[in-house]
């Protein structure tokens, strides 16, 4: 990431920020939504145990207490973490945070309804399987509150990244029988600097200063402006013109990143000197599925790697700003990523002849043809229409199966549904580490009928093997390193082709400080304006 | 009684096209005295309507028209539109034949009774015109006008909308009243009521008529002076009794032979090789 | 040129022995008239109400009354184009009331029909040679001679240009157009002919034509009419016998002269007293006129 | 008139319930299942099947249809037990991806549309039957053909093409309107008339099109009519005859369809609400849509389906104050 | 968009089910003549030519697209800037000797090639929706008007029900939720469904004011059946009012195929349409105007032609009056 203070000098306390975006919100419920927008946005009214670290931090992957004292405390065989809170926690109501308060906040996260969002603390923390979160079967069995400062869990087997589970959006305090049905789906209760003023589903969110947010017991947030407003429902057409225009208080306004579109014309020097850059966190890549001919051939596979043309694929998806040709599955943000090609070509234009030498290698050099699913989206199709040429150069005939957006992740979730390959991205739970990159989408024992996150289908003993034995470390650093190497082994076995890493270009608003924005979760709470009069 | 009430000479109606003139009524010269009844007949397409249409200045779009009509000694074709309008509906008024498609399906029969007399007579309320139009209705023998007057032109049958397009043109007393083949869409019974209702108006108002027919026992009935139309040209005129004991033109004649008779003469009806066989 | 002057002729009184064509019996016609809407009640109304008559072979039965009384009602019940709800028809001894489908094409070759208004009866996209052989071609029987010559000795029948046979209806007169009418007609050699309104739409001498027409063609070919008009002076001039219908009954019937000379039934009174007339006298002088010019233009007649 | 009015609102709600039921069916079958969307990512099968459960989609058709049908009338709940959301009447269904009750979302984005119809109904009218008026008077002269190849151009521009151009020329380009921004009439008044301007225009151009041409014709059917001829015959001012004998007739028929258009148009103007960027019911339709909503498609095309009967039912009945000969009673 | 397949449809819905009586059905005009009238007609004429034109140029697509050199799916990487987030290189989007019509940003690909190609797509589509609608529309009108009573009642419910239905919506609802496979076939028969009570509720009038004309009666009285009546004697009646409707379709169902893709439920990528090309450019206006203007002129012209040549045919026919 850029370091710094952004362009436009040093926030200062005060004023709106107005952050311009297409979508809504997926929820306002940290226990239902789990996603890079929303959670910057939980980032600035709830507060968990720990938190990933400021934006504009050394490591700003790392993991940092929040409303902890310190990191958690591992029992010796690692099946008990515990942590103990700051004093003077409070929400927005003026009633204390406790233990309690947390636990039942993190409890909803086993309600079947209500607990859709990040299933890190399923997935780790003990509990019965008939519990269904505080509503229906009331205290959580696997998390012990001894004392109103201090909270035990239990976990299923050792987890050396605990910190990182607590670190989720879910696991935030709630006042203890709050939130049942669809309350907090348009209310929050808030324990970090802001709370919500006012909610109009698909057109705006307010927040406003939580009176009651303690900035001593909150070493991360900086919490410049007074107050956030969420504009909704606009066109990322739209949004660019205004952000470039700059009329009114738009010149307070942030927003995701620009369109390709938008790239060519922010060529003079002031806007130059607002444009910037993150880096990717996610992979875009072709999954084959490995179970099916002629994928379940490794030299196809491999001739699939050789063959496509990542230059043209990156111009298709806006240029090399907004895209870098990927040849590793962990991206070059993530911790733990390990620089290699395996299957190199001049320019990343493809070698079609290597590639046909693999397909003749095993009696395809007439080619074949096959289906690729992609989402209703003009860049992914932009893509999948430059592989479709490429393949094309080595007698692979693509059809394109356009899906709808809402529908595709289920689609190619389901391995009875999905056609022969599919272009998607993945991301990692938390950058801290590669643990959560390449695992989903190499175990073999996660393939399941439905939400399958392994596309390939690749069920290999050695690469589930070596999973298990990079988890089990304990020395997170050391660990990284081993998931870089397994990278390297993955790609050998070729189940998926990368195809790019697409970093962003923010346009913030010419009045907007401290705006140090991230391709996975841009930190809200260091962001104000230099001048709080403005706009 | 010899006082001219309508004077034409020399009325010519044309719709000037690429190919000429085309005239349609050619230089038409006939007179009704005061009280007088004046029939014009002839077949489909001869030019009648469009002569009638000429004296009230209602021709269709692109219509021209040239001659002089004098009505009570003033040259009609002379006249502004807006001294025209004074002489329509009050001095002179036209029935037409269709009297479901001439009366305004949007406004009751009242309103439309009431209309010309309000519009010609200034500072009529509501009220008198309400009660012109119900007595103009009695006149006409509706009965229970005092209702009726209230009723849309559909809810009447068709003997009925003509009576009212009778009382329409009463409330004004008018010297001449035009009728357009004002039976034709009646059966016998009804047009031989919608007749007598016409010569006793005439009787009582003294107004002239000119009843447009194709019906040469119509006109025999009803008027004593006869125009006989061919082609838009005049075959012949004259008073009734001549033309029908007498007459000159053979096409007057042929047209004669042609009228089936209720009374009399049965066996193969005359024809003159019109046009049409000639084609 | 004063045009064809035919000499008056008496049609002959019919004979009361000839044959009965058609028999009708008892007819009655419903009409379901709903009262609009799912919800509206539907009622029955009687347009024809037990209506008897027959036509004998060579004659011609006019039926008249004012509008709205049943008349093309009854003509359609009798052509089959309608469904009686009650009452039996019989043509030329057998029942034709329950025939259908192709049983029905003998009698539609033996009953044919003219209707009212000449170019509303005449397919304006069908050209005269189609119009004409149409019935053939409906009843799939072959045509004699083809259709063109077919159609030309057809219209040469009516008094027609057989040259136009490709023309269109539009391009002609009313009168001619009726004539195509009758042609079509002919064209199955019919029995019966129902003339409803035949000629109501035309003008006088056009009007003329055409009752010529269709008498001349009956003393050719002798076959029947039933006649409907309103106007009573025509029905006189073609009638042998008369019915005259009020209100979906027939008041009263019989031979011409008798409904005309001492009408029974008041309505038919009512109706003969409303027909307007040229005065007779004045007839009576026109022709001692026209016998004295005759006589003064060509004096050797 | 009670007879015909119940009759017409019989038929009214036969058509409806048609509308209900095959817009249902169709979503039945087409919908992706709400019990995978709530539970989110990295669910179960069982998890699914419990959810399912909760919502009663596990039920067979007719028992599905009959808890929507009920919903509409008096309401319902989502699921059983603690978690239960309720929906109240009328429910047109719950949209398990906004978190929101479709009748909310629908109700909460009335108010645009509503105003980019009635501006662009306002628009369209006074153009449509000023130019067609302005037509009819100067038939076959040169302002009539200018119209007509005004209102031939208006009606082939697709409304994307024109709404696209316009934005282009008057906003980009020449800079004389601002970026649509949503603010509300009170805040400021210029922003929202220059917010919606450019959708009353880029609606009613097509529009006016059509009634430029609908009021022409009818004018100058009208004036051809006989009792025009009647009225002037009686000598009536032609101020009079226009507005007593030619206007009223020709002008009745262009307020029944607007009737249907100006209904037709509240359920949303999909395509220039989503290019304009305003926050109506067209545009969370088209949302909605990329989103495969099914619940709030199915909501709006209902609201929609409604709109228009209802519309035509209205414009039916004002018919019949209208125009006397389609009063009761009589068979026209 | 507002969704009028034609103006006439609109007038039909004017008058409601009240069908104008006594209007009489203008005596077959001569073709020589019409033709002649036609040619004079300066309007007419050039909308037929650009028509003509855009056929051709669909017809002979493989062929310009070799003289033009760039196949439309083919990326030409050397025509954008990397740098810039893939603009074409050059002005105007990247016209030239090399791509006429210049390329698409990001991609590269031949716009001339795209436009030629999506002539196909868009008069195939518009056309195959045309004769479908007619079809059904002129089957059903002609049924329900002939027989009236029951038949007509059910058939004008579904009218008024696939009227009343708001087609747009639920186009896009069911088009995206069906597969994508055989897309331009969906897309005919899902336009068809929605279009053809508009030209049906105009025949079914006719029909029902032809019906009482005698010659129906007449050919009834001469053994035709049913079928004969509505196919040997109706019909052809009919003939202008389907020949002006369905010039009149075609427009709107250009648009229509056009909008659809607009809204990313036309066709399947790669596939290029007319509508799908505006819709790609819309993020790109602003700084590739040409992107925009060259599919949307296309477009613009062509409906208007169809429109003005509907609207021509339609003042000929019914001028001409003998
Ligand atoms: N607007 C017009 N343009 C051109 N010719 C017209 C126009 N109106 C009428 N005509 C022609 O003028 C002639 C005379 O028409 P007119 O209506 O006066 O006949 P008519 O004697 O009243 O016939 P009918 O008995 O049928 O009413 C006809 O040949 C008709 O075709
Ligand atoms: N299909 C029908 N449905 C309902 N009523 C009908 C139908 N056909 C005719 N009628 C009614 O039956 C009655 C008789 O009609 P018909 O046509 O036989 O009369 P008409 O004597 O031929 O009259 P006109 O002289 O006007 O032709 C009329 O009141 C008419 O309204
Ligand atoms: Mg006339
Ligand atoms: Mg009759």
């Amino acid at each position: 990431a850029t370091g710094g203070d952004g362009p436009g000098g040093t926030p200062q306390t005060g004023g709106t920020v107005h952050m311009l975006q297409n979508a809504d919100f997926s929820y306002l419920d940290p226990a239902r939504g789990w996603d890079g927008g929303v959670n910057a946005f939980y980032r600035l009214v709830y507060r968990g145990l720990t938190m990933q670290a400021a934006g504009d931090a050394e490591d700003p992957n790392a993991v940092v207490p929040d409303m902890a004292e310190s990191l958690g405390t591992p029992s010796e065989d690692g099946l008990t973490w515990t942590y103990t809170l700051k004093e003077g926690l409070k929400f927005d109501n003026g009633d204390p945070i406790t233990s309690a308060e947390l636990e039942f906040g993190i409890s909803r996260a086993w309600d079947p309804e209500i607990g859709i969002g990040s299933p890190w603390l399923k997935n780790t923390v003990e509990a019965p399987a008939d519990y269904l979160g505080p509503y229906q079967s009331g205290e959580h069995p696997g998390i012990e509150t001894p004392d109103e400062r201090t909270i035990v869990f239990h976990l299923k087997a050792p987890f050396p990244e605990f910190d990182n589970v607590v670190s989720q959006v879910n696991a935030v305090p709630f006042p203890v029988g709050t939130g049942a049905g669809d309350e907090f789906i348009k209310d929050v209760i808030a324990s970090g600097p802001y709370t919500l003023d006012s909610y109009t589903p698909g057109s705006s969110i307010k927040l406003v200063r939580n009176e009651h947010w303690d900035p001593d017991t909150d070493d991360v947030r900086k919490a410049y402006p007074d107050a956030w407003e969420f504009e909704i429902g606009l066109e990322g057409a739209t949004i660019d013109e205004r952000l470039l225009a700059g009329q009114g208080s738009d010149v307070n306004a942030i927003s995701g990143k620009i369109q390709p579109a938008t790239l060519a014309r922010l060529q003079t020097p002031e806007l130059q000197e607002r444009v910037i850059s993150a880096e990717a966190y996610c992979v875009t890549y072709m999954g084959m599925d490995t179970t099916q001919a002629p994928f379940d051939k490794l030299e196809v596979r491999q001739a699939m790697n050789y063959a496509v043309d990542r230059t043209s694929l990156q111009t298709a998806s806006g240029g090399n700003q907004l895209a870098l040709p990927a040849t590793t599955i962990i991206p070059d943000a993530v911790n733990g990523h390990k620089d290699f090609d395996l299957y190199p070509s001049e320019g990343n234009a493809g070698d079609p002849e290597k590639a046909k030498e693999l397909l003749a290698s095993v009696g395809l050099e007439g080619g074949f043809s096959f289906t690729l699913d992609i989402r209703s989206n003009p860049i992914m199709q932009a893509q999948a229409e430059s592989i479709q040429q490429a393949l094309a150069k080595i007698n692979v005939d693509v059809q394109l199966n356009v899906i709808d957006t809402s529908t595709f992740y289920e689609t190619i979730g389901t391995p009875s549904q999905m056609h022969d390959a599919a272009i998607t991205g993945w991301c990692p739970d938390w950058a801290s580490s590669s643990s959560t990159m390449v695992p989903p989408l190499v175990d073999g024992r996660v393939i399941t009928e439905k939400g399958n996150t392994n596309i390939a289908q690749i069920n290999d003993p050695g690469i589930n093997a070596r999973i298990d034995e990079i988890r089990a470390m304990t020395d997170l650093e050391a660990a990284n390193t081993e998931w870089g190497e397994f990278d390297e082994e993955v790609m050998a076995l070729a189940p998926i082709v990368p195809l790019l890493q697409e970093p962003s270009v923010f346009l913030p608003g010419e009045n907007i400080a401290g705006y140090i924005p991230n391709t996975s979760m841009t930190d809200l709470t260091i962001i104000g304006l230099s001048d709080p009069s403005r706009g | 009684m010899t006082d001219t009430l309508l004077h034409v000479r020399g009325l010519t109606v044309g719709f000037p096209n690429a190919h000429g003139p085309n005239e349609v009524v050619k230089s038409l010269d006939f007179d009704l005295e005061r009280g007088g009844a004046l029939g014009i007949v002839g077949e489909s397409g001869s030019g009648k309507s469009m002569t009638s249409l000429a004296i009230m200045g209602l021709l269709p779009k692109g219509a021209k028209r040239t001659g002089s009509i004098e009505f009570d000694g003033a040259e009609l074709t002379d006249l502004p539109e807006r001294a025209m309008r004074s002489y329509r509906g009050d001095r002179i008024a036209m029935i037409f034949q269709d009297p479901l498609s001439s009366l305004n399906p949007y406004y009751t029969v009242g309103t439309q009774i009431a209309e010309a007399y309000r519009s010609h007579r200034s500072g009529v309320t509501r009220r008198q015109a309400r009660t012109i139009a119900i007595e103009a209705m009695e006149r006409v023998r509706i009965g229970d006008a005092a209702k009726r007057v209230d009723h849309y032109p559909h809810q009447f049958s068709g003997g009925m909308r003509q009576r009212v397009m009778i009382a329409m043109t009463l409330s004004m007393e008018p010297e001449l009243i035009i009728a357009d083949e004002p039976t034709t869409a009646l059966d016998v019974t009804v047009q031989a009521q919608i007749l007598d209702l016409l010569a006793e108006i005439r009787s009582d108002t003294g107004a002239g008529l000119i009843l447009i027919t194709h019906d040469l026992a119509v006109v025999s009935e009803v008027t004593d002076h006869l125009v006989v139309m061919r082609d838009g040209d005049l075959v012949e005129q004259g008073p009734a009794e001549r033309i029908f004991t007498d007459p000159q033109a053979p096409y007057t004649r042929m047209l004669l032979d042609a009228v089936p008779r209720i009374d009399d003469e049965i066996g193969l009806l005359r024809t003159l090789p019109t046009t049409e066989e000639a084609r | 040129m004063t045009g064809e002057t035919v000499p008056r002729q008496t049609v002959p009184t019919e004979s009361s022995s000839a044959e009965t064509l058609l028999r009708a019996s008892n007819l009655v016609k419903e009409f379901t008239v709903s009262g609009g809407g799912l919800l509206g009640r539907s009622g029955k109304f009687r347009a024809v109400d037990d209506v008897s008559l027959e036509v004998r072979k060579g004659e011609t039965l006019a039926l008249v009354g004012e509008s709205g009384s049943g008349k093309s009602t009854t003509a359609r019940l009798i052509a089959r184009l309608i469904g009686t709800t009650s009452g039996t028809i019989e043509f030329d001894g057998r029942e034709v009331h329950a025939l259908t489908g192709k049983a029905l094409h003998g009698f539609r070759s033996e009953v044919q029909m003219v209707f009212q208004d000449p170019y509303s009866s005449l397919n304006p996209k069908h050209t005269v040679e189609r119009i004409v052989t149409a019935p053939l071609a409906y009843q799939r029987r072959p045509i004699p001679g083809g259709a063109r010559a077919f159609a030309g000795a057809l219209m040469e029948r009516v008094g027609l240009d057989p040259d136009h046979a490709t023309r269109f209806p539009a391009q002609f007169s009313g009168g001619q157009a009726q004539r195509i009418g009758i042609a079509r007609a002919l064209a199955v050699s019919p029995k019966l002919i129902i003339a409803d309104e035949a000629v109501s739409a035309l003008d006088v001498s056009v009007q003329a034509q055409v009752i010529n027409l269709l008498r001349r063609l009956q003393d050719e070919e002798g076959f029947s009419y039933l006649f409907i008009a309103h106007d009573l002076a025509v029905v006189r001039q073609i009638a042998t016998r008369v019915a005259v219908m009020n209100g979906g009954r027939i008041v009263e019937a019989g031979d011409r002269d008798a409904v005309f000379g001492s009408p029974q039934h008041e309505y038919t009174r009512k109706l003969l007293a409303a027909v307007p007339r040229i005065r007779p006298e004045w007839d009576a002088a026109r022709r001692r006129n026209d016998q004295a010019r005759r006589e003064r233009e060509d004096p050797g007649a | 008139m009670i007879r015909f009015v119940a009759n017409r609102v019989l038929g009214m709600l036969i058509v409806l319930f048609l509308v209900c039921l095959f817009t249902f069916v169709i979503f039945f079958a087409l919908s992706p299942d709400p019990a995978v969307q709530i539970c989110g990512k990295n669910c179960t099968p069982e998890a699914i099947d419990q959810i399912r459960a909760n919502l009663g989609v596990d039920q067979p058709f007719w028992t599905q249809f009959g808890t929507f049908l009920s919903g509409l009338f008096a309401g319902r709940a989502y699921g059983t037990g603690p978690n239960a959301i309720d929906c109240a009447a009328p429910c047109l269904g719950y949209s398990f991806q906004s978190s929101q009750a479709v009748t909310d979302m629908i109700v909460q984005r009335l108010p645009v549309s509503a105003t980019v119809a009635i501006g662009a109904a306002v628009l369209w009218l006074l153009a449509g039957v000023a130019g067609g008026l302005l037509s009819a008077v100067r038939e076959g002269r040169f302002a009539d053909r200018f119209i007509a190849g005004l209102t031939l151009t208006g009606m082939s521009i697709p409304n994307y093409v024109l709404a696209l151009s316009l934005q282009f020329l008057l906003v980009v380009t020449l800079g004389w309107l601002p970026f649509p921004q949503a603010v509300p009439f009170s805040e400021d008044p210029l922003q929202w008339f220059q917010n919606f301007l450019m959708p009353w225009i880029v609606l009613a151009i097509g529009m006016a099109a059509v009634y430029t041409r609908l009021t022409r014709a009818n004018v100058i059917e009208t004036l051809q009519e006989n009792y025009v001829r009647t009225a002037r015959a009686k000598g009536l001012s032609p101020g009079l005859v226009w507005r007593r004998h030619a206007l009223r007739p020709a002008l009745t028929p262009i307020v029944t369809i607007f009737g249907m258009d100006f209904a037709g148009l509240l359920g949303g103007a999909l395509i220039t609400e989503t290019v304009f960027g305003l926050n109506g019911i067209g545009k969370m339709a088209a949302d909605s849509i990329t989103k495969n909503d099914q619940p709030v498609i199915m909501g709006v095309t209902l609201l929609a389906a409604f709109l228009v009967v209802v519309g035509n039912m209205v414009v039916d009945l004002l018919y019949t104050a209208i125009d006397p000969r389609v009063r009761v009673g009589s068979s026209a | 968009m507002t969704f009028t397949p034609t103006e006439l449809e609109v007038e039909g819905a004017a008058g409601g089910e009240v069908v104008r009586e006594g209007a009489p059905v203008p005596p077959p005009a001569s073709g020589r003549r019409v033709a002649r009238a036609f040619l004079r007609d300066r309007a007419a004429v050039a909308c037929s030519v650009y028509i003509v034109l855009i056929v051709l140029m669909a017809v002979a697509a493989p062929l310009l697209v070799k003289i033009s050199g760039y196949g439309p799916l083919e990326f030409d990487q050397d025509a954008v800037d990397p740098n810039l987030g893939g603009i074409p290189l050059g002005a105007a989007g990247g016209m030239g000797a090399d791509h006429w019509f210049g390329v698409e940003p990001g991609n590269g690909r031949d716009i001339f090639a795209r436009i030629v190609y999506g002539a196909r797509v868009s008069m195939l589509i518009a056309i195959s929706a045309t004769l479908l609608t007619t079809a059904l529309g002129v089957v059903f009108g002609l049924i329900a008007g002939y027989f009236g009573g029951r038949v007509d009642m059910v058939i004008s419910r579904v009218m008024e029900f696939l009227m009343a239905f708001p087609a747009l919506i639920f186009m896009i609802a069911v088009l995206s939720a069906l597969p994508a496979e055989n897309r331009q076939i969906l897309l005919v028969l899902v336009i068809s469904f929605f279009g053809w009570p508009y030209l049906a509720r105009i025949v079914r009038g006719q029909t029902m004011s032809l019906k009482e004309r005698e010659f129906v009666e007449a050919a009834k009285a001469s053994g035709a059946t049913s079928a004969q009546i509505i196919f040997k004697e109706i019909l052809p009646n009919l003939a202008s009012t389907i020949i002006v409707m369905t010039t009149l379709a075609v427009p709107g169902y250009v648009g229509t195929e056009a909008g659809l893709s607009f809204l990313g439920v036309g066709v399947v990528p790669p596939t290029p349409s007319w509508g799908q090309m505006i819709a790609s450019s819309v993020p790109w206006y602003a700084v590739d105007p040409a992107y925009f203007l060259i599919p949307g002129a296309f477009l613009f012209l062509l409906v208007l032609s169809f429109t003005v040549l509907g609207d021509r045919i339609r003042k000929l026919l019914g001028e001409g009056t003998a």
